[in-house]
């Protein structure tokens, strides 16, 4: 980058992606829609020299999934794209073909949300036991787990 | 010859049972807390080796095998399976808060509740984690069991009630 | 000392193989003692070895399924009668009754059966593990063989002849061989530190790789009597460099009465073993552990090669010495 | 020799946490390699959400044992912004000064477990001996070796008084002249070099592309440090420098590791010495206001990041934790193609795995085939007991 690049122009380029707002000195938060979230990594990949992608963070708000993307760049700046998914039909399509360690990332997410990830190479259950049941997703709001019995007779309400 | 306990081969395989023990450190699913201090104990401070301990890689060479963490939904069929590779006069050792009761994860939603649901535990470490020296104390009380259990003629005499859930359908490992 | 009763004696109980088995184990404890002394522990007590090999033996056979249960028995059995036959003919206390010319060619082959046991284990278990294991003990024996042969067949061109209490006697009235042929020494000592696959060159026992290479399925006897091997194998290699390289049990001038002689002899005999024991001991606490294909560049192009050079020494000195 | 599958179970001697390789080697090559970390998996982040602030800390620090005042600093530190309050120099500092020092035992504890993984017992036996100074310090300041459960929110848990802080000091001038003896062993002993140098070569921009972060990432000449990029506690005040390496491989990693350790015994001397008085701790609220953040910590391991969002509640709405491990698992996978068998536990061993953090994650390396690969997982069928276990919702 021949000029330091700075919050301002981060601001102006990603105007075009969504609302972008300054949280913190150095972190900038931009809210985007699913389908521009691919270009929108392109763009602060190419031209704002963001280079690593630190990890991707989901958080299940009610009625909405909401995925962060969070990536790191030379200048110590952090951007978080962030994009929402509806509860019934959560899907979007896999950006591991331009951050390889979001590959696994996506798994994770795939595993504890259930938030399926289109184009993705191995989409498989990956951290839950085999015998896990296929449609329960732990990490959901609203997925209580069996108040059945504690090993050994027990009653326990189990978090 | 009196009884199988008193014999001269059989108190000289005692004795050498009790100055060997090897030991093997198998983590199931804990914080990896309890494993650097199992590993602490075999360093120059508190050196295990003068009391003839060693830390043998495969459950074929160990007698005791020595549990760190609780058991998670994964981990219980192998953690069972390596349990039963180990050749017999072989005791366990649930080290740590995880191993007794599950400690902090008590009843996280990917994890059984303790070491004795998928085997049967014969000496609790507490402490989380608990010091190297009391590690050591852990297996000085293992030894002191098999030496009762030596002059009982095996463990059978002291197995409390069969664990819950493990004796009505013992798992079939399929081979 | 050709009556058949002293012979016996003298296999079964002095030099043979009651004391071969206690001072294995002295010099594993030894062993053990050293290495962990110089790593600023402790170490284990005396008897530990002993008690260890007791233990072993009260432990569950268990037989891996579909494993051949009578060769799985008989092999360590094989490996460990080869190692104590081997130790007959290197001379203890003075000259070995049962020396002929050539035993020192019986007892190089002797020591090689011990690797051809772990290979047969290993394969044998059909366990991944174990098979790598094996390959891997094969493959470093082919390595170390060769220089290792070279290093110990020197002193019998340069004494002239081929048994070991010749060349020992031999060297009553020369110099000893150490100082005659200093690379030839190095070599056979590391030579002896991969037969005995100690850790520069414990690749088939990698503990942290393999889990324990082709030992990983025994257990019990077998599991016993394959350390016994290994530990009775470091007693025969020391002796035979003892005996070849450092003069052996023979003082240079013969004391009054024979027994003091004899016991003169055999103290020279403990002194020299545990010489080359430390020596052993010190190379295994400073080096860590080698890979197969390292070992193979290392072993081919250096220990080989500065063996020849010494064969080529040897011839050299041999053509002008002789011809008046 | 045909392609065999080696599978370095979860039950191995190298390896000290459970992870299950499943290598695909060619004789001695490395061909292709499936890892299978969930065996840590204990859903600490549905349990995070039903923990109000005081609870949640201890279980925090349980998520790994070896970096457990990296958790719940990185948690205390995202919490206190958000509530915006702000804690006391002193506990800052002394926060600082865990922090460093249990960089210093898990930096210790790497290099013997890595001279281990070699066969070089003596160091393994060396490093540790030397980790037990640490560990007495550490235990004189918090009363336990491990974890220390030294934060709260809103500062520092108990106080430093002088004879703790002469002792930490007495015992950093024999620290210091042990890891002057490492650093010129680790250049210089030739049983080292030999199966360091030139083992699981990473180059700058496969290290950016794949993601690695901390001594791994820096040893291939990545300059990124949590600690310099985004500073808090007291890494502003106090005159330390970034310890990078352009070698990239396991020995340029060591390098690193050791240099950091220099670095770690500096800091905690300049914090030990001008450690400010005052509180330790100020009162905090007991509800946080409703909002996010994104804290980062620089961890032993590399860089640990805590995204934390809360809902005025006194509980967290949601806790993502990422591993400076779980980042690092894809660099690891493609630096093993191809290299030998023998060499797997050092590489692995060389990214300092901490599997209890990564309680996540299969990752699964392509080498250049097909993309579509698999992981079936080498356990024995868990029919009798898993499913009797698994849970069902009523």
């Amino acid at each position: 980058m021949n000029r330091p690049v700075t919050t301002e122009m981060i601001t102006d380029r990603m105007k075009e992606f969504g609302t972008v707002e300054q949280v913190r000195k150095n972190r900038i938060r931009v809210k985007t829609v699913p389908d521009k979230l691919t270009d929108a990594i392109t763009t602060v990949q190419a031209v704002l020299g963001f280079d690593r992608l630190i990890s991707i963070s989901t958080v299940d708000n009610g009625e909405t999934f909401e995925l962060l993307y969070h990536l790191i760049a030379p200048h110590r700046l952090i951007i978080s794209l962030s994009i929402d998914l509806p509860r019934d039909k959560p899907v979007t399509h896999t950006v591991s073909d331009l951050l390889p360690p979001a590959g696994i990332y996506e798994r994770q997410i795939h595993d504890l949300f259930g938030i399926t990830f289109e184009g993705h190479p191995d989409l498989k259950k990956v951290i839950l036991n085999e015998d896990w049941p296929d449609n329960e997703y732990p990490l959901r709001k609203d997925w209580k787990s069996d108040p059945g019995t504690f090993y050994g007779g027990i009653n326990v309400e189990r978090s | 010859m009196a009884g199988p306990g008193t014999g001269i081969s059989q108190r000289l395989v005692n004795w050498a049972r009790i100055k060997s023990p090897w030991i093997t450190v198998y983590n199931s699913g804990g914080c990896n807390a309890c494993d650097i201090e199992i590993i602490a104990c075999l360093m120059p401070r508190f050196d295990v080796e003068r009391f003839g301990i060693l830390v043998k890689g495969s459950p074929r060479h160990a007698d005791i095998l020595i549990i760190t963490g609780h058991v998670t939904l994964k981990q219980a069929s192998r953690l069972r399976r390596v349990w039963e590779q180990m050749p017999e006069p072989k005791y366990v050792i649930a080290v740590g808060a995880c191993g007794a009761s599950g400690g902090v994860f008590h009843g996280l939603y990917h994890m059984m509740d303790c070491v004795e649901s998928a085997l049967p535990v014969d000496v609790y470490v507490a402490g989380c984690p608990p010091r190297p020296d009391e590690i050591i104390n852990a297996v000085v009380t293992c030894l002191d069991l098999l030496r009762e259990d030596a002059s009982h003629g095996g463990k059978e005499w002291r197995q409390k009630k069969p664990v819950t859930g493990m004796a009505e359908k013992s798992p079939t490992v399929e081979s | 000392m050709t009556d058949p009763v002293l012979i016996l004696l003298y296999i079964f109980v002095f030099p043979g193989f009651f004391f071969l088995f206690a001072y294995a184990l002295f010099l594993s404890y030894l062993d053990r003692k050293i290495a962990a002394r110089m790593q600023q522990r402790v170490g284990p007590p005396f008897w530990q070895p002993f008690a260890d090999f007791i233990k072993m033996l009260g432990k569950e056979v268990i037989n891996p399924d579909g494993v051949d249960v009578k060769v799985f028995d008989a092999i360590p059995l094989v490996a460990l009668a080869a190692v104590m036959t081997a130790f007959i003919y290197v001379p203890v206390i003075g000259l070995s009754p049962v020396a002929f010319s050539g035993d020192l060619v019986v007892v190089l082959y002797l020591m090689t059966l011990p690797t051809l046991a772990l290979f047969l284990l290993g394969w044998l278990s059909r366990n991944i593990f174990s098979a790598i294991g094996g390959i891997r003990a094969v493959t470093q024996l082919f390595i170390y063989e060769v220089p290792f042969f070279l290093a110990l067949l020197t002193p019998a061109v340069m004494a002239g002849s081929w048994s070991i209490s010749e060349i020992v006697v031999w060297q009553q009235h020369n110099l000893w061989l150490v100082f005659l042929q200093p690379i030839g020494f190095v070599v056979a000592l590391i030579g002896l530190q991969a037969k005995l696959e100690r850790t520069p060159f414990d690749i088939p026992e990698a503990e942290t790789e393999i889990v324990a290479g082709p030992w990983t399925e025994l257990t019990g006897r077998r599991l016993a009597l394959m350390h016994l091997t290994s530990e009775v194998s470091l007693v025969t290699g020391s002796a035979l460099i003892a005996a070849l390289f450092l003069g052996g049990p023979l003082l240079p001038w013969t004391l009054s009465p024979v027994w003091l002689n004899v016991a003169a002899g055999f103290g020279l005999f403990l002194a020299k073993t545990l010489a080359v024991l430390l020596i052993l001991s010190s190379i295994t606490v400073a080096t860590g552990r080698l890979r197969i294909d390292q070992l193979n560049d290392i072993g081919w192009k250096y220990i080989a090669s500065v063996a020849l050079v010494q064969v080529g020494i040897v011839l050299v000195i041999n053509y002008l010495w002789v011809t008046p | 020799m045909p392609e065999v599958v080696v599978p370095i179970g979860p039950q191995h001697p190298a390896l000290k946490e459970p992870v299950n390789f499943r290598v695909i080697a060619d004789g001695e090559k490395i061909v292709r390699l499936e890892l299978d970390l969930s065996y840590n998996h204990r859903g600490i982040e549905k349990a995070a959400e039903q923990r109000n602030f005081i609870r949640i800390l201890p279980l925090l620090e349980r998520v790994c044992g070896i970096c457990s005042h990296s958790h719940s600093t990185v948690f205390a530190k995202g919490i206190e912004e958000i509530m915006g309050i702000e804690i006391p120099p002193r506990a800052r500092y002394i926060r600082t000064i865990i922090a460093e020092l249990e960089r210093m035992h898990s930096h210790l504890l790497w290099l013997g477990v890595a001279a281990h993984e070699i066969g070089f017992n003596t160091l393994f036996m060396w490093t540790w001996r030397d980790r037990e100074a640490v560990q007495d310090t550490l235990e004189e300041m918090s009363g336990n070796r491990v974890h220390y459960n030294m934060n709260e929110i809103g500062g520092v848990r108990c106080d430093l008084t002088p004879v703790q802080v002469e002792a930490a000091l007495a015992r950093l001038p024999n620290l210091e002249e042990r890891i002057k003896k490492y650093m010129d062993m680790v250049n210089s002993e030739e049983t080292l070099l030999i199966r360091f140098r030139g083992v699981g070569r990473m180059s700058k921009a496969e290290a950016l592309k794949f993601g690695a972060v901390g001594p791994t990432a820096r040893a291939s000449g990545v300059d990124y440090d949590a600690r310099r990029d985004d500073p808090y506690l007291a890494y502003a005040e106090v005159p330390w420098n970034v310890v990078t390496d352009n070698q990239g491989d396991v020995y340029g990693r060591t390098r690193v590791r050791v240099g950091e350790l220099w670095e770690s015994i500096q800091i905690i001397r300049f914090c030990l010495e001008n450690l400010p008085a005052g509180p330790v701790r100020t009162d905090a609220p007991k509800n946080a206001p409703k909002g996010e953040i994104f804290s980062r910590y620089e961890a032993p391991r590399g860089e640990l990041a805590h995204y934390i969002r809360t809902n005025g509640t006194d509980k967290a709405e949601r806790v993502d934790i990422r591993s400076p491990t779980l980042a690092n698992w894809t660099s690891v996978a493609m630096c093993l193609i191809n290299q030998n068998l023998a060499d797997l536990p050092v590489i692995v061993a060389a990214i300092d795995p901490c599997v209890s953090c990564t309680c996540r994650m299969v990752v699964v390396n392509q080498k250049g085939s097909t993309n579509k690969t698999n992981s079936p997982d080498t356990g024995v069928a868990v029919r009798d007991l898993g499913s009797r276990l698994s849970r069902r919702r009523p």
